[in-house]
């Protein structure tokens, strides 16, 4: 049997993390931290920085997979949502996720003002490191619509919509989960005690990749996607290796991600890496087989997807279950992208890089995958064998099932909202002239690629 | 004076370069281009999504010879490009009225 | 025979070579150019310094055609590249002496 | 209508682009290439094996001017692109039968 | 004098490591691990996430240093050993290397199967902590060859050769070491009393090198490689930058490669990083001054084979020498690898990257420079002053180059077979056609840099 | 109130560093280190790792924002740096900085000679570790001055340059300040007990920003900078993907620069981070909106610019200020930055990087800073509220002036020297053809991205 793991709420009060656990090897009293607490807040700490280094990982995937007229206005994106996003999350996500104030928004710790930011209380995180950790998924959050808005959104909308994202969207769904609002609270059926989620695969990546979707569909098509009979033409990306420079980065930064979702430095941080690694391989290995079965070669833009959505998908499962069921769970993602990038380009959405199929499908299949496979006793989930597949009565995946619903439907209604009325003010999409000739030098007066010829 | 252009496979350049030198050609100046052409057209998939790759790279040389020299340089061009295959490319003449050597100034053949 | 060449602008070449196509034209080679003219001259900065960015992308495409052919042709062609603004570019006819296909040395209007 | 054609070294492109600004010339198309002439022929090694470096980057630059000008223009070109040093380049001109600018049809000398 | 380290040998029952020695700081007794413990598990787990990231680091270097037409077929191959590798590693490669078995073979724990992931022995790692270091240590050794077979390997041949690396060939020879198999056991000469390879300059390095030679051999040389002379040409790489990029992530990598490969988080782990560091620069500085001396200028290609030539032959004893002799170890590798280049070129062996050069040839010296500087007690040595330079009388020596023999013959002989086989059924080498034309298009369906200009 | 950090001091025997604190849990005598101090050398080990991957950084944002003809040579020089600047360190750099000796300048440890590496005093770090950790600081400091000298400097004449930089000039500003030299000792005014200086604002990247100038000057601008009306022309960078990839590493790097010079594994090693990560973000931010202002345009070259300028501002204060603090600083760093680019533009110092601006300027004001807004009691300041804005009399401010001038003065004197014997002997600079052609071909025989066209 595995160690009851911390469950981590915020505690109401000024925004300390309260960690109600037995942590290991902490036993007798001490004036200071235990080295064990330090140990557990440096491993965290040092998780966020592989988090962070995802921002390169994403800045080239999305890069190298659209054009190079675009390029500098994709790394600008990317920029824009580490600075924005951040400085979003010090003034009001980090508040509105884990500052105390109940079931539907926190209320304190705006600016971090007031907060003690160094003590460790036994067996949990400082304050500093929850920022820290909590800010680097908040940035990553935001990132993933930016693949899908690629190559035709104004950069001052974009700008916007990231600090929104970052300043209450996002923060909202954290505090309704992991900061102990009222899904963590109210969300379950039958058996189930609680929903689960152990690193993401919904409140981050799926959060994500509806935010993604809301923001394809308002933009529309690029010109030249679809051909005169209706079909959906290729706009192939201007560097394969930026791309898949980009996947090994993200795949790096996501053994970070889960693993740090421990929160602790304990054994099972290596169990959930182990995972990670399994349901990577296996989501590249099955979409490799898929594409190539379909499409007659084995499309390496596509392998690198079916990573990604191996990734995605495993992120929520992670702690909860064995080796064999992360490689299955991981094996359907990486099938499961190619039909939903199929599925996607054939209604009109144009997702230049697959964000919507990557994050917000395989981010879906993640946190339902719990209700089928989970056999382990997981943060939230409070008992082992809430699998379907370990005698559960489907009550755990009910349970997964209402939680995706009410935060696509929060993620949904506000982007929709949020899209909307840019568009009606300021605009969302760049003139057809603009979006032709490339958004470098028009938004951003800067070439990505400057030719020595042109300029001495 | 007149000038030959020819637009042929990338990879047989070096060939070219190599049969005009033997031929005693001194200069000539090569581009990166595309060809449309009757080799062309094959469909390409990307994540899904179909393609069709209408061009395909090719290279073309720009000599600028004397009268005298025109249908041996076109004949070694053509000997040294041919594979047989469709998308060997084209090679064409005309005519140059004036023709300058920057360095110097010397003009006509002595410029070639 | 006469070589048509045609200065465009990039995001127009897939029109052209529709139109060009559907006009029974088999072959042409196309070159990544920057043009000079009248619509060219945007200033840039760059992290504070001032440039001048004189050079604007075109597509420059080569053609050989029949003689009959050329006016068509160069009516395709601007039918296709036509926006009506600024640097829309320019189409220029000269003279070819000759042209032979290199796979079968075929000459003139066999070879095109 | 004549078609002049400079092959040129790529740091002087900008010199020759101000004076012929100043001669008035209002447009012009330029491309990379690469040049193979008296000039090239540098050995490289790299990671110990050798090769031959016979291309040499180059810029050439196409002008269709009126014939009245010719002279005058390709004079401005060699004033502006000589540095008395091998490898300077040449420039050669050719007779156009037809000009026509894209954007309003205008043909000929008003085409330029 | 130091501890004497873990002697890590299988326990032959279930794949559980044990270690035996003390460890420090583990003095009394307590219910779960100690600190101690979960730190020496996150150190090894953090180095194990330097080392995977290496996969990128390889990818950039093959890709920079060969031609543009094949720059997908390199970043799909790399990609592939990760999922292939990692695959067969789940499968069957971690059972053959540590599933118990005796002498010549692993068998238990295919699939992980009824393994117990988690838990933690007193001073030593878990099986998950294991896996994941290893699973990452298997797909570099199959990611070696990948340079060398650059531009003309068929894709479907590469995948064969990938797997079959991953799942038996090096999963033995770590059976035979680091397995606790008969080198482990046999191989010692005189006063010696086991081989030494600390982390893998013989077991990883000269085995990818010696499969790399294999298949560089079975291909043949690129098209164009040799003049009509028989002079060898040089195909400069397409990107050099991607090259150097790739050397300083390998170079990061490698930081958690030797230093990780101490399994415990102790005081030699850094000492074994500054040795690591101090080849590295040695390796790079006499390359430079070799190659600036042979041919009048300082290739930087050449230079950064130099860098990773000196990490090579550190990994061995980077344990056991002083700082001084790492230094010299490492600019005696970087000396070695400009010879061997040339070398391997005017035999005709076509080897793009060097790859042969660098992990074969430098492998085998730093196996071997353990038997001429090695002081300390490092693991498997078991007594000190085991270099000729301290006393020795050779027999260590001795004993390091049998197991290189023995590494050597049965990697050569099995992969010799192996690239047999392929050849006679599916074909190894694309068309002459598809060779000149670039593999990209033709195997992938995918060039590497899509000009905007020829679609939209 | 916080614990009262190590006062860093050579122990002037033997170059052993003591470190006189109390460290939290290491409360009760044992034989071995205890679990504590193998965390503390783990995790600032680790942190050199992550400032070494700030070569890949630097030499990304340099090649990126020069031109395509000059990038073997940017990254040989970056490479260079490495190899050079590690084995300088080697043999005398730490020495002069850490060998013990006074006031003035180290005399022992020479190539590490006799040293006990492995040893870990308690609560302290092994020579090992602090070797590792101010050897890729030395590299660091070293590699600045290459962006400001690129496209222009022969390539002898800059391994001189960074040899003796590496050998001699930053190790006797280490030895000064980290090392216990004189201005450790002496350099305080009023109320003030210490010069204050957390992880090298001043110390490493001044240092390197004071030779960048110089360097800068001594070369003059590159041919075609200035038009003949004597204005400023934009040279663009060739590959603003690169730029920005190298302005995420060097951010993630700037993770084990500040905190691991925390040279503990303690609370305070993630309040640095956050510090770290708002200065990044607000540098960021400022300097967006004001070249918004300024030009019209976003510019993202020089957002990078502001990032980095956050980055260097916080790294003398990160430890001692408030959260609010740190935006503040590194906000006004990004506001700095641009009007000192636009500034060195037009009094003709002709930087193509920006790094005199970013490491110079904003180094200056990161040290001055601590002056102002200094409330914790921070290693060195050995007091609370230093700041004036915390009630001090300025006195702090002034040592802090002091401490700028005082190295200042000695790297602008030095690398004066140093450069003006170079130019007289082997030149500075190469001849105005090569400058034109480009150094790559003509300095390494090397094409940065060779055409697949030019051979075969
Ligand atoms: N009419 C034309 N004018 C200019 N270039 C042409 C023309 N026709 C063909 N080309 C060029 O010649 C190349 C080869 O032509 P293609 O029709 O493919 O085969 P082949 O050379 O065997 O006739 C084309 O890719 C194109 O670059
Ligand atoms: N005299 C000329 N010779 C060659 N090319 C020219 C000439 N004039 C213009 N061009 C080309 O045509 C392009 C468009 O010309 P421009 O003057 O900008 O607008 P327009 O086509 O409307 O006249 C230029 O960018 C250049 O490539
Ligand atoms: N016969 C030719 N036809 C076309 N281009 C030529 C010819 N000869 C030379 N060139 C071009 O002119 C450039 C310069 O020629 P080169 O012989 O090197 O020196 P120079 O200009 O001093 O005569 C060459 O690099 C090439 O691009």
């Amino acid at each position: 049997m595995r160690y009851k793991r911390a469950f981590r709420i915020s505690s109401g009060l000024g925004g300390v993390i309260a960690v109600l656990a037995i942590t290991p090897s902490s036993v007798f009293a001490q004036d200071g931290p235990s080295t064990q607490d330090y140990l557990n807040n440096i491993w965290v700490f040092i998780a966020g920085v592989l988090v962070f280094f995802m921002q390169a990982g994403f800045a080239l995937v999305e890069a190298g997979l659209t054009r190079a007229k675009n390029v500098v206005n994709i790394f600008a994106k990317n920029m824009a949502d580490a600075i924005v996003g951040i400085t979003a999350w010090f003034a009001c996500g980090y508040a509105f996720a884990f500052g105390g104030g109940g079931r539907w928004i926190g209320d304190s710790a705006f600016f971090l003002a007031d907060q003690d930011l160094a003590t460790i209380p036994e067996g949990g995180l400082s304050i500093a490191t929850t920022f820290f950790f909590q800010a680097v998924f908040a940035a990553t959050a935001v990132t993933i619509a930016s693949g899908a808005m690629a190559e035709r959104t104004k950069f001052s909308a974009y700008l916007i919509f990231s600090m929104v994202m970052c300043a209450f969207i996002y923060p909202v769904v954290v505090h309704w989960t992991w900061g102990g609002g009222f899904i963590a609270e109210k969300v379950n059926f039958g058996d189930a005690l609680s929903y689960s989620d152990f690193a993401g695969s919904g409140i981050v990546h799926m959060t994500g990749g509806i935010a993604a979707l809301m923001g394809a569909m308002a933009l529309g098509p690029r010109i030249g996607k679809y051909g005169a009979d209706g079909k959906p033409r290729a706009i192939p990306g201007h560097n394969i290796p930026f791309a898949i420079v980009g996947v090994f980065i993200l795949w790096v930064g996501w053994f970070g991600f889960n693993p740090g979702s421990e929160l602790l430095a304990d054994e099972f941080v290596i169990t959930v890496a182990v995972n990670t690694m399994l349901a990577a391989v296996a989501g590249g290995l099955f979409c490799a087989i898929t594409i190539w079965w379909k499409s007659g070669k084995p499309d390496l833009a596509m392998i690198g997807n079916g990573v990604l959505a191996g990734l995605v998908a495993i992120t929520a499962p992670c702690g909860a279950v064995d080796a064999w069921a992360a490689f299955v769970i991981g094996g359907i993602a990486g099938v499961l992208v190619v039909f939903a990038v199929f599925f996607f380009d054939k209604i009109k959405i144009d997702d230049p890089v697959g964000a919507i199929s990557v994050h917000g499908v395989c981010g879906a299949w993640g946190v339902l995958s719990i209700g089928l496979f989970a056999k382990y006793d997981d943060a939230f989930l409070l008992r082992e064998d809430a699998g379907l597949f370990y005698g559960d009565n489907g009550s755990q995946l009910l349970t997964q099932f209402a939680m995706i619903v009410v935060i696509a439907v929060w993620v949904a209604a506000t982007t929709g909202v949020l899209f909307y009325v840019i568009k009606k003010t300021i605009g969302l999409r760049v003139s057809a002239e603009e979006e032709v000739e490339g958004l470098d030098v028009i938004e951003h007066g800067l070439a990505g690629y400057a030719g020595d010829m042109a300029h001495v | 004076m007149k000038l030959i252009t020819a637009v042929v496979k990338p990879f047989k350049l070096d060939d070219i370069k190599d049969a005009l030198k033997a031929a005693g050609i001194a200069g000539m100046t090569v581009t990166e281009v595309r060809g449309f052409g009757r080799q062309g057209g094959h469909t390409e998939t990307y994540r899904g999504a179909e393609y069709q790759i209408d061009f395909v790279p090719k290279v073309s040389i720009a000599l600028v010879v004397d009268d005298s020299q025109v249908d041996a340089v076109v004949d070694t061009i053509i000997a040294a490009a041919a594979t047989g295959k469709i998308g060997d490319g084209k090679v064409w003449v005309t005519d140059v009225d004036r023709l300058v050597r920057i360095r110097t100034g010397e003009e006509g053949a002595e410029a070639v």
